[in-house]
């Protein structure tokens, strides 16, 4: 075992322990409900009442937005968002459910909101009151992004929106969304704006949200249609024409690459939550048979397995050397990785699993001879969306290719 | 003996081929068979038989059950390659129907001598079967199953299309250590099909349990006909996945030449048309050996086994690859429920694990090509 | 073992024992000198030598150009030449020098040369008594074949031409070269013309052929320079201008997409050649000692040779797809794949056999230790000659997914 | 024990390695290379040595063959991670000298404990040595090579620089089952070096006989030495390829963005511009993971044999990859002899097979992940 602690500040260190204290005294227990494998496949009202619960109460002993300023309901620390992050995770705690208020919309009011939004809408992001979606994709525009035809036209001090936003995850439970839209149709980029939209105030007058079925016959993600919504011109971040550099912030952070680090919890592991890692796949190969002896020792599903546990140890490596740098060549290698890494990782491993339960791999949720309850070809098909989601491993490698290494730009 | 330059892929064959296509195209396009797999669906529940019988009617009535059947039991005996050809338009319609099943089931029962006659009369007359012959393992071999003076008694698992099926073939441990080969009726005594809840929304399957049942033993040693029968189950179910890849690879080309993202049609992008050509390489790849292998099962017995296996080893490997960039290379939409590329990603991957996959079936093949076991 | 004579018209039958009786007398025997793995990579005269004269005598017989026309010093036979390619591979025969020649020169000289060219070259190629070499790549001018500089000057009915081709095996023993260049350098495509020219004889007046050195420390192909050489009019192929539709025939053949089967021998077994097949990476394991036992033991290992064997099947089956109409969904889906699969299909056989070998895969042709006598990691280095040139593996994915998928053109 | 967060990666560290980089670009940037190590070659002969004994000696002055020895043994002690830092630096140079020999030989003496001091004494004060384990299975163990009253007899196999080195420190078994360790000289009495043919042009390698040759004899168990020494050689040989592989990467960039066909620079092709992104990727994982392992080295002993395993099995793959993407992007230029591409491609491939392969490595990770063997 590694101790993160090693070299922490004295003040990092007196956070350390107080986040230790904490939730030693106040961990949230088992969830009541099976949870899903990710924050953004919350389906059931049980269970977001259960996570917010848990985020608002780590946002109370000031484990949620301890680096943002005190005066936006932050905690005014410095790099210590980590440290609350490695002892939520060593705790084994539950995810927080507003996980695209915290990754995606909170670094980007406050990089980019006015003083009175960022007093407003931070504390109730970070509590959790407040639900976040995000509503940039459109179905004319995936990777080519900064082709959104969602349209605000203005009207004296307001904006009347109209348009189509695509795989909006927990748009059915989000009090707000942060809104790539299109204010002047003759400029591609410049002609680009971003708002923060109430949303859920406006269902049924202007806005409807609908589910969008996954491959996976589960609900998680929504459309959301805008008609002739009305939102005041102060819900506006940055300048007008401004939306597409505003957007990039907000994909600078999606990426894990931002200047802040994202409040996160995890770690917990139950009967009712699933992981896709190598150690899953290895523990499955061990409870499974194959010819005369386990699938754990067949030679090619070792290496397989072990090949996939070099590439997770390799991942976590990266976050350590990220901060060395003496041993990096550019600021953003490793940083604008992390989503090609993970999200091919996790691809992988869930494919190997199936391979290891052989023809048992077939049987799914509702079965109950399905090996790890069917949640292996759950999390294989669940892991493109996270290859296709918010940049596809194209467009990653895209990025790589030019941003990093310098080559020309392919479009 | 050898193998005819053109597979033995003669005329009529052609013709089997060309009318499954059309036959399939009007009476199964996939908006339909969409509509009929996939509505009112519950991801943690047990699936209602999802299907539509009169199809698989016509399809009887067009003689599909009878081409494998030798003429003495009233069959056309088509060679195996027009049979898989007639299966590869199966496969690239997902079709949800007991044909691949009942025609496995030929295969099998067509080694077993006259003793099969009458059971291959009543798939000639267009009654579906499906062998019964897996253990909790997912292999034939010592599971609970055992027969005693003409009785079954024990569990089978991963009966495919078990609910759609009337006859089952079935694999059952003996007294004496020896095995045999049984046929009987879905609706016998003592029967209790117990659906799985499977990911495939084109097939169902079943843990088959007998209770008591009443079978007829059919002549032979089960485990020894059973791998005798191994290549034609293999070649078969290979030309369905081969057939199935083509359609995702149809699909997505079609999907890159219309869909347009900064300005260009996505198969523009290397990363997309790259992708695009390797799946065809595959399919390619796999589509010559299962030919090949259906080939060597009418004329080259000696090679039956190891080409067979090459077929089956290439088309699970070009089956999850042809899945995976299907869904990818559709993006977003691709990912959803309405999108039709769901229904071959699944049946697909339900595929490439049934009868071994396919690493098992490569350290099979290296041990007839490096330790040159007798195949 | 596959009969090939099954339905065999009655000429074929007749031209099939023809063959067969004249290979089991004329077999060529033993080469008194170690031959290179093809070809494209002859070194010395005496190899050479050896191989011309095998030609010759094959062509003599009649199992060279047995489907080309007879006054081009063809046999006039329909669908022959296949034959007396499985007969000479069955007999295990050497292969034959004037590759280029027969592959790519003879079948461009039959579709756009003057009856007049076709005449005077062809039976020379034939027999091998003319080796050809193809001008085509230049320093700038690689994937993107249209852009060749060389440029012929018109004077009178004299071409002067100067330029640089690159990377022209056999150019050191060829009596002639196929060569395409630019008459006009104000359009790209319809700039380019093809001549044929005969370059021995302008050794040192006005054409300069120098070795380039591969990466293996072989030579093998050359730079040819040209330097105000002066060639007649009648060398042109076709009409002035249409060099490109020319070239695109010859790369047909080169791809062997063609409608005419290349002559080809070849099958010869012995210690001086070298074949990269799964078969051979499974000789060197059984003879390979790996851990306690043997590399033919190893699971992994295992699984990788069967992959290589099970590419290698279906490569030889494609062969007898492509003629089965009804299996194939577009005419040139097969042919246009063969040189993608053939050569990635070599390199990672061996590459495979390099990791059999282990650590004593690094010991190369001197070494009296080398496995294969360090042959495999000459095969392996080579194999990026053949994933490179004639197309590299990008460029032939692209011609796939352009003319047989019907994707957009990427460039 | 910990692992600290910038893996002790500390400021004399990055000076070393930046001193390092900054000495091979100037003494030894890739012409020069080029021109030491690639001129009249001849394919099918035996390579003459060919390096520059001067640009050794300036190394030595710099004081680098004591950087990792004991201070007690007149060394600087520096951590692994601060030599790995170096040998990375070597690597991306392909230098062609002894350095990596001696650092790995310096790892074993220091598991040797007093006994092996003068050895160490020797290297601090600039003898390049180089081990000498192995047999002609490429392991370490039953050859012939064997110890008996301070005399050697037989032969080892694959001896790294041997025709640089003037000490080896050999691994010999001895008469009562046990193996001893043993520290001789290339110019002891009966020792014949017989060079090898090898592909890769930076290293030389040598079948080194010995006959009756005078050694000392070092304290302990030889084989059990060896293993505890493993991790060492594996994090030193793949910090040389990681360094290797980064400069296959950059030099092949530079490419893509210079050469136009189509008139766009190649790095605009996804074809390209993908490959060359994955061989990035490939080699981060390397690095980290050597650097993860050197760490472990210095902090965290329990772990330091997985996580060497682990950036070795990383570095292997890696090194291959990029080695065939460096020639592949380049073109035919990448495939001639004076393209400097060729230097790299053959000193990787040589790495990458040298004390053990990817597969084997991982082999034995699974043994301590899966089986969850002691390490």
């Amino acid at each position: 075992m590694t101790h993160p602690e090693r070299r922490d500040s004295a003040e990092q260190a007196e956070y350390r322990a107080h986040c230790r204290d904490w939730l030693a005294a106040h961990h949230p227990g088992e969830p009541p409900v099976r949870l899903p494998t990710s924050a953004l496949e919350i389906m059931t009202d049980q269970q977001m009442d259960y996570l917010r619960a848990w985020q608002g109460a780590a946002y109370a002993a000031g484990l949620v937005g301890c680096d943002y300023p005190e005066a936006f309901g932050g905690g005014g620390r410095s790099d210590c968002q980590r440290i609350a992050n490695e002892e939520m995770l060593a705790a084994r705690t539950p995810y927080f459910p507003n996980i695209i208020g915290l990754g995606m919309a909170a670094p980007t009011v406050l990089h980019h909101g006015s003083e009175e939004l960022k007093a407003r809408l931070l504390p109730r992001l970070f509590s959790g009151e407040d639900i976040w979606c995000q509503g940039f994709s459109e179905p004319g525009a995936g990777s080519d992004l900064a082709s959104v035809q969602t349209f605000a036209e203005r009207r004296g001090d307001k904006w009347v929106i109209n348009g189509h936003k695509v795989w909006t995850s927990l748009a059915h439970f989000a009090e707000w969304m942060i809104l790539l839209l299109r204010t002047d149709k003759g400029h591609k980029y410049e002609g680009l704006s971003y708002f923060v939209v109430p949303i859920a105030a406006a269902l049924g007058r202007g806005v409807t949200v609908r589910p969008l079925i996954k491959m996976t016959g589960e609900t998680g993600f929504n459309e959301v249609l805008f008609e002739d919504l009305e939102v005041d011109d102060s819900y506006r971040l940055d300048e007008l024409g401004k939306g597409w550099q505003v957007a990039m912030t907000t994909l600078l952070f999606e990426r894990g690459a931002g200047d802040l680090v994202t409040p996160r919890s995890g770690g917990l592991k139950s009967s009712s939550a699933h992981t896709t890692s190598a150690r899953a796949v290895m523990d499955l190969a061990q409870r499974t048979a194959r010819g005369k002896g386990l699938a754990s020792e067949d030679p090619l599903l070792r290496d397989r397995m072990v090949r996939q546990a070099i590439r997770e140890e390799a991942l976590k490596e990266h976050q350590r050397r990220a901060r060395v740098p003496a041993l990096i060549d550019h600021p953003m290698r490793l940083p604008l990785q992390n989503k090609l890494l993970a999200s091919e990782l996790a691809q992988d491993t869930a494919a190997l699993a199936l391979d290891v339960a052989g023809p048992a791999a077939g049987l799914y949720l509702g079965d109950e001879h399905a090996p790890a309850g069917g949640q292996w070809p759950l999390a294989y098909m669940n892991s493109y969306g996270i290859t296709i989601a918010a940049g596809t491993s194209e467009v990653q490698r895209n990025i790589l290719g030019e941003r990093v290494l310098g080559l020309a730009k392919s479009k | 003996m050898t193998q005819p330059r053109n597979y033995g892929f003669e005329e009529e064959a052609g013709m089997l081929k060309d009318a499954a296509r059309r036959f399939f195209g009007e009476r199964l396009p996939v908006d339909r068979l969409h509509g009929l797999v996939a509505t009112d669906y519950d991801p943690e529940g047990v699936a209602p038989l999802r299907w539509d019988p009169a199809i698989w009617d016509e399809m009887v009535d067009l003689g599909w059950t009878s081409l494998a059947v030798p003429e003495d039991a009233g069959g056309l005996a088509m060679p195996w390659v027009a049979v898989a050809g007639l299966v590869e338009e199966a496969g690239r319609a997902a079709l949800p129907a007991p044909l691949l099943t009942t025609l496995q089931t030929t295969a099998l029962l067509r080694h077993l001598g006259p003793s099969a006659t009458s059971a291959l009369e009543e798939i000639a007359g267009g009654v579906a079967a499906t062998v019964v012959c897996l253990n909790a393992g997912g292999c034939p071999g010592p599971g609970s199953l055992r027969a005693s003076d003409g009785r079954l008694d024990g569990e089978a698992w991963f009966v495919q299309d078990a609910g759609k099926c009337s006859r089952f073939l079935v694999l059952a441990a003996e007294e004496d250590g020896a095995w045999g080969l049984y046929w009987t009726s879905a609706d016998a005594a003592g029967v209790t099909i117990h659906s799985d809840a499977i990911v495939d929304l084109t097939r169902d399957q079943a843990r088959v349990q007998f209770s008591a049942t009443p079978a007829e033993r059919l002549a032979g040693d089960g485990l020894q006909l059973w791998r005798a029968a191994e290549p034609e189950l293999w070649t078969l179910l290979s030309a369905d996945m081969v057939g199935a890849a083509e359609w995702q690879l149809q699909t997505t080309v079609e999907y890159a030449q219309q869909r347009k993202q900064f300005d260009r049609p996505l198969g523009f992008f290397q990363a997309v048309k790259h992708q695009l050509v390797d799946v065809m390489v595959a399919i390619d790849e796999s589509k010559s050996l299962v030919y090949s292998a259906a080939c060597a099962l009418d004329h080259e017995p000696e090679r039956r086994r190891e080409l067979a296996l090459m077929a089956k080893a290439s088309a699970s490997e070009t089956a999850g690859f042809a899945s995976g960039r299907s869904v990818q290379c559709h993006g977003g939409i691709g990912f959803t429920w309405e999108c039709y590329v769901q229904l071959y990603f699944k049946r697909q991957e339900h595929s490439r694990r049934l009868f071994g996959d396919a690493a098992t079936h490569r350290a099979e093949i290296a041990r007839i090509l490096i330790d040159r076991d007798a195949a």
